[in-house]
């Protein structure tokens, strides 16, 4: 049908990753309103979304994948939640010769070594948290422990931290398996080579997935016995309930509804509020982003969704989005954006530790490295 | 009392402090063993809540109930509810206020895992009483499909579920710290295993229980009426998960609907290291898993994932039927 | 012939015989007669999963064994041909046959090690054993990422003939039921066709042979067995190899059609269960309820999602129903799906046709 | 030729059987009685390999057979039946006895014939079944029969299992009249080839005294009397403790 | 005298198969009745019917007055209804002692037990008190047999079913049993027994009842039976000289 544009979006509608992935649907789809003046059409082209579900599994995503080129004819796709399906369906992509718009997998590789020339990112990578953090943390005299996920996301991030760690001292990495339920063992072993340091003593957590180990780093009462203070990205609402506990700690985030200040954003928490009763969260901006992404394309070939052309045009494109301008970068299709230096505030009005903004960190405060070999 | 007669085996008791001497040396520092010890005993107590339930259903009834993490993540979700609706008890300083908040939470928790089971037991598992392919699949099929009406009803994501304000943080001797919640978990621990202990050697209800397992038809010729029997240990069974649910979410201290999937292996393992229905047998099951767990963490945390298989594996070498053998099944 | 192809185990219900021959002949066209990519992976897995159940109804249904390690031969094949490939610089058959012998190599391995050591316990423990060491499997698999891509998986390429580049003809084939890619992914869907219509067959003999019947004896009485002088544990233990040996094949198949493999896609504890469950809707100790119930199945899991959508568009303005119909909800269906083939099929498909066949037998005689 | 030395099993404390050394020549009958408890099902237990000696030897043939489980001891030709009835419930009758007929042609292991080929297990097996007067019952499944039939059923798998030595627990107990002097003629057939050992415990003292040739008593584990039929009957253990009848009062002998 | 059991036209199915094709049977109060019949005749299904463990499809049970046809085993078996099975039904994990608790229904703990009914008990059965703690299960054939006696007159009861109660017990013990069958009677304690063996029968039997192919084919006294062989033979297959 030549009077439609078909985009499918592939998430993880169920599975462990269900929340984030609602998150994003929502922000896509706000996105696209918002980006159509509410006509859903660019061009006079109906944009038709059709939601698949990966059940956060490689290979579902990269079947239906396939099948949203082959048996749905769309022009493009979106997604995927989860680092390793997006992996698995970079060279489909390829094998198609169409578009495939990653949000909000994070792993650096996606656009590092595994990349081809369809994937493009509007979410943050590795390497984005990591420079981000080390502003907020890579002072002279600082401290550091790293405790992450012993998985791609966890390994990659710690990396990307050590890349950008300059003048603090990093001194010991913890890993722990997802799903670790006693983080007491790993906990005593990141004090033991903490607690005789000179300076000033951090544990620098990257987690994703519940449960989480910042109840424990409380409870463990570090900072009162051994002066050693927490240090952590953002994250969705509920999981920044345990941030309550430690006002004044310093990170950087990629999105809190309450940071960012533009037109975009306003209009998106406006939006958000009148419709789901609730302030947006963390993925919501990224679905937001990516619609915006791709109405601004479009817009550009004037409804044309041959994909080479949709390709010249998106290399090097800007865009708003919630966060301010972004810009995929030619080389490696990344969208640069800013990231936020924050400061976490216990406020009684909300059940979650509250992100002050202290410095927006720009893209080109950032040095992001690239990382595939065109 | 029959767990201490006369040729009671005191070998399985002896391993845990077998075990916590074990790793001293390997450790070294003592206040980091007495934290990590503290808190493998205190772990392996809320493990023992969760698992509780199960070695009633899967001892006595001979149910193999792979849904038994349902009750245990409904626990910890309705006591969520609970807890946020009586923000001003939690948040309060004073522990008799948030041990007033805790308790009904822990008693809405059990009434409605409990309630829950009572249902699970005519829907689920009656139809299967004795067949135990049949009781895995279904009662898998039950725990997927209570799982998903929790997303239903509370969402698909985690909750933040926080420690009443007195019970966080820690005491602190010297170098070892001993966190405040944990002595709870074990003071509850105790006395879920101090009740059940007695249910079962002082009543006939354990008795009847077990000829049931092994001829329905022989009990009900008796003049027992099995049926109403095997609902009430199935509902004390949930009920007792629930309020494992409840402990182990303020563990946590947030909950999620796939929290009873999630521990669902390691309760079966701490129930096979304990003998398949054996109470103590599960206790001593379970302090061995939390301070292995604690202690490998610490020393090898790669291998962590994998000490409590092996922990099983070398209990099974040792005694084929785990440490105490209730029956021949 | 054909009745000595089948081991003279035949259908023995008419019912029965129509719905084999119109799956078997679905499949055996199915990329002509369901064209569509979707549909054609669906008849993949499909045919995967009848090689994988079918091994596993040699344990369960025939030999009375429940083991939750089935997966990791499942496993252990699909890494097989992942790695070997993925370590190949260029894709070849060379490297397939590696990754195949390989896998069986290790699949034997283990499994002759689990049998030996565990066969001995008592039934439950077996099971809970298994689940262990299954468990235990999945987290090596997903931490050894040098070797296996960790929680990513290994996502590689296939041989040119197997491969989506490789086209017979320049222009897809047009058939009245829409057009049909003559391919590298259709010769594959043939290479599976005929690997799993072999293994089908030599497990359908494996079951038939006297040593089958020793494994249905063992299954009722293993105690009798022992007097009557069958050794158990080897009989037991070759059955724990077989089927292991059986699965590692079918995972080398999905290995090769997915062209990806990861912790989730061959060793998750779901494709446990539903393989469980397949087995006891198909019919436990039959093998052509394997078949029937692997195509049923996963036709049903495959397309349920969007039977949901439709359900759920239509019950739009009622209360709460949408809330449950939601494709979001689907594992809410396929849960009850569990309960109620349960309740309803105590003896499988292919024993509730073959209870209506011998019914109607005795209502024929006089 | 059959040989028990020394053979003793204790369960915890208790003796169940108790230094038990006999012998059995091929060709004899021997019952075996004593009263409930004292050790007969234990003591062929410990001869068919089902548990474990404590002490002593089993010998077959000369060789020690003492270190092999249940399954070599039966290849090895020792037949059983046992006194609970013990079947495959949920196979059929034929399937029964084929699987014992199996076990003799040492066909188990063939992975690839077809089964149902070997007409010759077959015809064996119902061969069998007409000698324990079962065969219209081929198809049925073993579970739904009559108490009595399973014990005929029994008797059965053991005839089609052709051992060296035959060893009958009980094999009558339950069956109707008139069916009892079915089983007797089979074991009377056994006794005119000369060449089986055959081993009968039975509490039904007239069975005992028609068939058997020597009789031995175990009481309390230990083997208290070895002997003729006549003789062992009227030895005031066997009358005392078993037939719990005091000399004078020989009016009704039960059963 | 009145009849404390009646049957009425029962039928049972079991699945697909008619086993039960119109029981008539009446037990007098007070007496021993003795059912007979060849393997395979209904014997042991007429007890399981009795005691509600299968449902009669036609037909009616009456026990003391009251119709018991549709109620379930439990309640059948609180009016006072103790039944040996065929099989037994011991429960092989638990002792020997734990199995006696449970048959005692009224009792809380042992101290609850009669002592003088349990020391009876062990007079009549030695082994019982022996193996007192031992597991149920590793019990001999015949020792298991004096259990699952022993637990049905534990307590007393108004009517016991004992399905073959002598098969595996050496001829002592089955005097003995005998001796306690008579005592029981005597305790006006109504019995359905079940047996193959016709001496057991023939000592202890008032009435007799006869099955063959799940009817009744004979009734009567049992001294009448026991007096006239060719009705033995007519209805036993019961040859003069046959084996008992
Ligand atoms: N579960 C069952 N399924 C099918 N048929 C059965 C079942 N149980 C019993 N029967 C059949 O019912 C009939 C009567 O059996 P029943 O056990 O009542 O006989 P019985 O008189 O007690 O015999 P015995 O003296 O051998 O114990 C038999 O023909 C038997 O095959
Ligand atoms: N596995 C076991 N564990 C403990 N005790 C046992 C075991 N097997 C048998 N016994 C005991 O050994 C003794 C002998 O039992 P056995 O079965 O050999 O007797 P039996 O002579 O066959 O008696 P019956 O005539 O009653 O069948 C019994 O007292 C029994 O309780
Ligand atoms: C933040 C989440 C989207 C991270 C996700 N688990 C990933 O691997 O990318
Ligand atoms: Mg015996
Ligand atoms: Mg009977």
């Amino acid at each position: 049908n030549k009077n439609e544009i078909r985009i499918a979006h592939i998430h993880s509608k169920t599975g462990p990753l269900e929340a984030y992935a609602k998150q994003t649907q929502a922000g896509l789809m706000m996105g696209l309103a918002y980006a159509t003046g509410g006509t859903m059409t660019v061009a006079g082209k109906k944009i038709v979304v059709i939601e698949k579900d990966d059940q956060g599994k490689p290979d579902v995503g990269k079947s239906l994948l396939a099948a949203a080129y082959a048996d749905d004819k769309v022009d493009l796709a979106i997604g995927p939640t989860a680092s390793p399906v997006a992996l698995a369906m970079l060279p489909v992509a390829e094998e198609y010769r169409k578009i495939l718009l990653v949000e909000p997998a994070v792993a650096d590789s996606i656009t590092g070594d595994k990349w081809n020339k369809y994937i493009f990112r509007t979410g943050r990578n590795s390497s984005q948290d990591a420079a981000a953090n080390a502003v907020a943390l890579d002072q002279p005299g600082n401290v550091i422990a790293m405790l992450a996920n012993d998985n791609a996301f966890g390994r990659d991030g710690v990396k990307a931290a050590k890349d950008f760690t300059k003048k603090a001292k990093i001194v010991h990495e913890e890993y722990l398996p997802v799903g670790t339920t006693d983080f007491t063992a790993g906990l005593l072993r990141i004090v033991d080579k903490l607690k005789d340091q000179p300076g000033t003593k951090y544990i620098s957590v990257g987690w994703s997935g519940a449960p989480t180990p910042f109840g424990k780093i409380a409870e463990m009462e570090l900072e009162k016995r051994y002066g050693i203070k927490l240090a952590t990205g953002g994250n969705i609402l509920p999981a920044m309930v345990a941030y309550k506990n430690f006002p004044g700690m310093e990170g950087a985030l990629y999105y809190y509804f309450g940071i960012p200040k533009n037109p975009v954003n306003d209009a998106m928490v406006a939006e958000h509020y009148k419709q789901f009763k609730a302030p947006p969260d963390f993925f919501t901006a990224g679905g937001f982003s990516a619609a915006m992404a791709v109405v601004t394309a479009l817009k550009k070939t004037n409804g044309d969704t041959n994909t080479n052309k949709l390709i010249q045009t998106m290399e090097g494109m800007s865009f708003e989005t919630p966060k301010g301008t972004m810009t995929f970068r030619k080389e490696d299709h990344q969208a640069m954006q800013s990231m936020y230096h924050f400061k976490i505030k216990a406020d009684p009005a909300f059940a979650w530790g509250v992100p002050e903004l202290v410095r927006e960190i720009k893209p080109s405060d950032l040095d992001i490295p690239i990382r595939n070999k065109r | 009392m029959k767990l201490f007669n006369a040729d009671f085996d005191w070998k399985p008791l002896g391993l845990v402090p077998a075990l916590a001497l074990l790793a001293l040396p390997a450790v070294g520092s003592p206040s980091t063993w007495i934290t990590l010890t503290v808190a493998g005993l205190a772990m392996g107590m809320i493990v023992f809540i969760i698992a509780s339930g199960l070695t009633l259903v899967f001892g006595l009834m001979d149910v193999l109930n792979f849904g038994h993490g349902v009750f245990i993540a409904l626990g910890a979700f309705v006591a969520s509810t609970v807890l946020a609706s009586m923000g001003a008890y939690t948040s309060a300083d004073s522990l008799w206020l948030n041990l007033v908040a805790l308790l009904p939470a822990m008693l809405v928790a059990m009434a409605v895992a409990g309630a829950l089971g009572w249902v699970f037991e005519r829907l689920i598992i009656r139809p299967v009483y004795g067949m135990h392919l049949k009781q895995i699949l279904i009662t898998m099929g039950g725990m997927i499909i209570g799982e998903e009406l929790i997303k239903v009803i509370w969402g698909p994501g985690q909750i933040a579920l926080p420690l009443p304000e007195s019970l966080r943080g820690s005491f602190i001797f010297g170098d070892a710290a001993v966190e405040k919640y944990r002595l709870l978990a074990v003071l509850v621990g105790a006395a879920v295993f101090a009740a059940m202990v007695w249910t079962l050697n002082r009543t006939k209800v354990g008795l009847l229980v077990r000829a049931g397992v092994q001829d329905r038809e022989m009990v009900e010729s008796l003049g027992y009426r099995i049926r109403q029997l095997f609902i009430g240990v199935f509902v004390v069974g949930s009920a007792l998960a629930g309020l494992g649910g409840v402990m182990w979410g303020l563990y946590q201290q947030t909950v999620l609907p796939q929290m009873g999937a999630q521990v669902n292996v390691l309760i079966f393992i701490v129930i096979i290291i304990g003998g398949l229905g054996s109470t103590l047998g599960a206790l001593i099951g379970a302090l061995l898993v939390g301070l292995m767990a604690n202690y490998t963490g610490f020393l090898a945390p790669k291998v962590a994932l994998f000490s409590n298989i092996a922990l099983m594996v070398a209990i099974l070498l040792w005694r084929p039927q785990g440490v105490y053998p209730v029956t021949n099944r | 012939m054909l009745s000595r192809l089948l081991s003279n185990d035949l259908p023995r219900s008419r019912w029965l015989v129509a719905l084999l021959i119109v799956l078997f002949l679905g499949l055996a066209f199915a990329p002509f007669l369901f064209p569509g990519v979707k549909a054609l992976n669906v008849a993949a897995k499909v045919l995967i999963f009848v090689a994988l159940v079918a091994s596993f109804d040699l344990l369960l249904g025939y030999t009375g064994i429940v083991s939750f390690a089935h997966t990791m031969f499942f496993g252990i094949g699909a890494y097989g041909i992942a790695i070997a490939l993925n370590a190949a610089e260029t894709p070849s058959w060379a490297a397939i046959l590696v990754g195949v012998f390989g896998a069986l190599v290790i699949s034997l391995v283990l499994s002759l090690l689990i049998g030996l050591f565990s066969l001995r316990v008592k039934a439950i423990f077996f099971a809970m054993i298994t689940l262990a060491v299954a468990s235990a499997f999945l987290t090596l698999a997903s931490q050894l990422s040098d070797i296996t891509g960790g929680e990513d998986g290994l996502t590689f390429r296939v041989p040119e003939l197997l491969s989506p580049g490789f086209t017979l003809t320049e222009e897809p084939l047009q058939t009245p039921l829409g057009e049909v890619d003559l391919n590298g992914r259709l010769i594959t869907y043939y290479l599976i066709f005929l690997s799993v219509t072999a293994i089908f067959l030599i497990i359908l003999r494996i079951v038939n042979s006297p040593f089958g019947r020793v494994l249905q004896a063992i299954r009722e009485n293993d105690f009798r067995a022992e007097a009557l002088g069958y050794r158990t544990v080897v009989y037991r233990t070759l059955s724990n190899v077989l089927s292991a040996s059986f699965a590692t094949l079918a995972g080398c198949l999905l290995a090769l059609w997915l062209r990806y493999n990861g912790p989730d896609t061959s060793l998750s504890f779901e494709i446990m269960l539903d393989i469980l469950l397949i087995v006891v809707i198909g019919g436990m100790g039959t093998l052509y309820g394997a078949f029937i119930g692997s195509v049923l199945f996963v036709i049903a899991q495959s397309y349920l999602q969007d039977l949901l959508r439709m359900a759920g568009e239509a019950t739009s303005g009622l209360p709460l129903l949408p809330a449950l119909l939601t494709p979001d909800r689907w594992l809410l269906w396929l849960g009850l799906l569990f309960v109620l083939s349960v309740y309803y099929f105590p003896t499988g498909i292919v024993g509730k046709l073959r209870e209506r066949a011998s019914l109607a037998r005795m209502k024929g005689q006089p | 030729m059959l040989e028990t030395q020394d053979l003793t099993v204790r369960f915890g404390g208790h003796v169940a059987v108790s230094a038990v050394s006999c012998a059995f020549a091929p060709g004899t009958l021997t019952a075996i009685v004593g009263p409930n408890g004292a050790g007969k099902t234990t003591y062929f237990n410990l001869i068919s390999g089902q548990i474990k000696a404590s002490a002593g030897r089993v010998l077959l043939g000369g060789s020690d057979i003492s270190s092999l489980g249940a399954p070599a001891r039966a290849q090895a030709g020792l037949g059983r039946a046992f006194q609970l009835t013990n079947l495959f419930p949920n196979l059929t009758v034929q399937e029964n006895v084929r699987l014992a007929v199996q076990a003799r042609a040492r066909a188990g292991l063939n992975l690839w014939r077809i089964w149902s080929d070997r007409r010759d297990l077959l015809q064996r097996a119902d061969e069998v079944l007409e000698t324990v007067a079962l065969a219209d019952k081929r198809d049925a499944l073993a579970s739904s029969l009559p108490h009595g039939d399973q014990r005929k059923l029994e008797v059965g798998i053991l005839m089609a299992l052709e051992p060296q030595v035959f060893m009958f627990d009980e094999p009558t107990a339950g069956m109707s009249v008139d069916e009892v002097p079915v089983i007797l003629n089979l074991i009377r057939k056994l006794k005119e080839d000369k060449s089986k050992t055959i081993l009968l415990v039975e509490h039904k003292m007239d069975v005992v005294r028609e068939l058997s040739d020597r009789i031995i008593v175990l009481h309390n584990g230990e083997l208290v009397a070895d002997g003729e039929p006549a003789s062992v009957i009227a030895s005031p253990v066997v009358q005392q403790a078993y037939l719990g009848i005091n000399p004078e009062e020989k009016e009704e002998v039960a059963a | 005298m009145s009849d404390l059991l009646t049957l009425k036209g029962v039928h049972t199915h079991i699945g697909a198969y008619h086993i039960l094709h119109g029981v008539d049977l009446t037990v007098p109060a007070n007496q021993l009745t003795m059912l007979l019949g060849r393997n395979g005749a209904g014997k042991t299904t007429t007890l399981r019917t009795i005691m509600g463990l299968w449902q009669a499809s036609q037909g009616s049970v009456t026990l003391d007055g009251q119709d018991i046809t549709q109620r379930a085993t439990p309640d059948i078996a609180r009016s006072g209804v103790a039944y040996v099975p065929e099989s037994m039904g011991i429960f092989s994990d638990l002792s020997v002692k734990e199995n006696m608790l449970l048959a005692a229904r009224g009792a809380r703990s042992l101290d609850d037990i009669d002592t003088n009914r349990l020391e009876w008990i062990f007079g009549l059965f030695p082994a019982m008190k022996k193996f007192w703690l031992h597991p149920a299960g590793k019990l001999s054939g015949g020792q298991k047999q004096m259990l699952a006696v022993s637990r049905a007159i534990v307590e007393p009861r108004k009517l016991l079913l004992i399905d073959e109660p002598s098969k595996g017990l050496a001829p002592a013990i089955i005097q003995n049993m005998i001796a306690a069958f008579r005592e029981l009677k005597a305790a006006r304690t109504t019995i359905l027994l079940v047996e193959q063996n016709f001496n057991f029968a023939r000592q202890l039997g008032d009435s007799v009842a006869v099955m063959d192919d799940g009817r009744v084919v004979h009734s009567g006294s049992m001294a009448e039976l026991a007096s006239d062989e060719q009705l033995q033979s007519k209805l036993l297959g019961l040859s003069l000289g046959a084996h008992q």
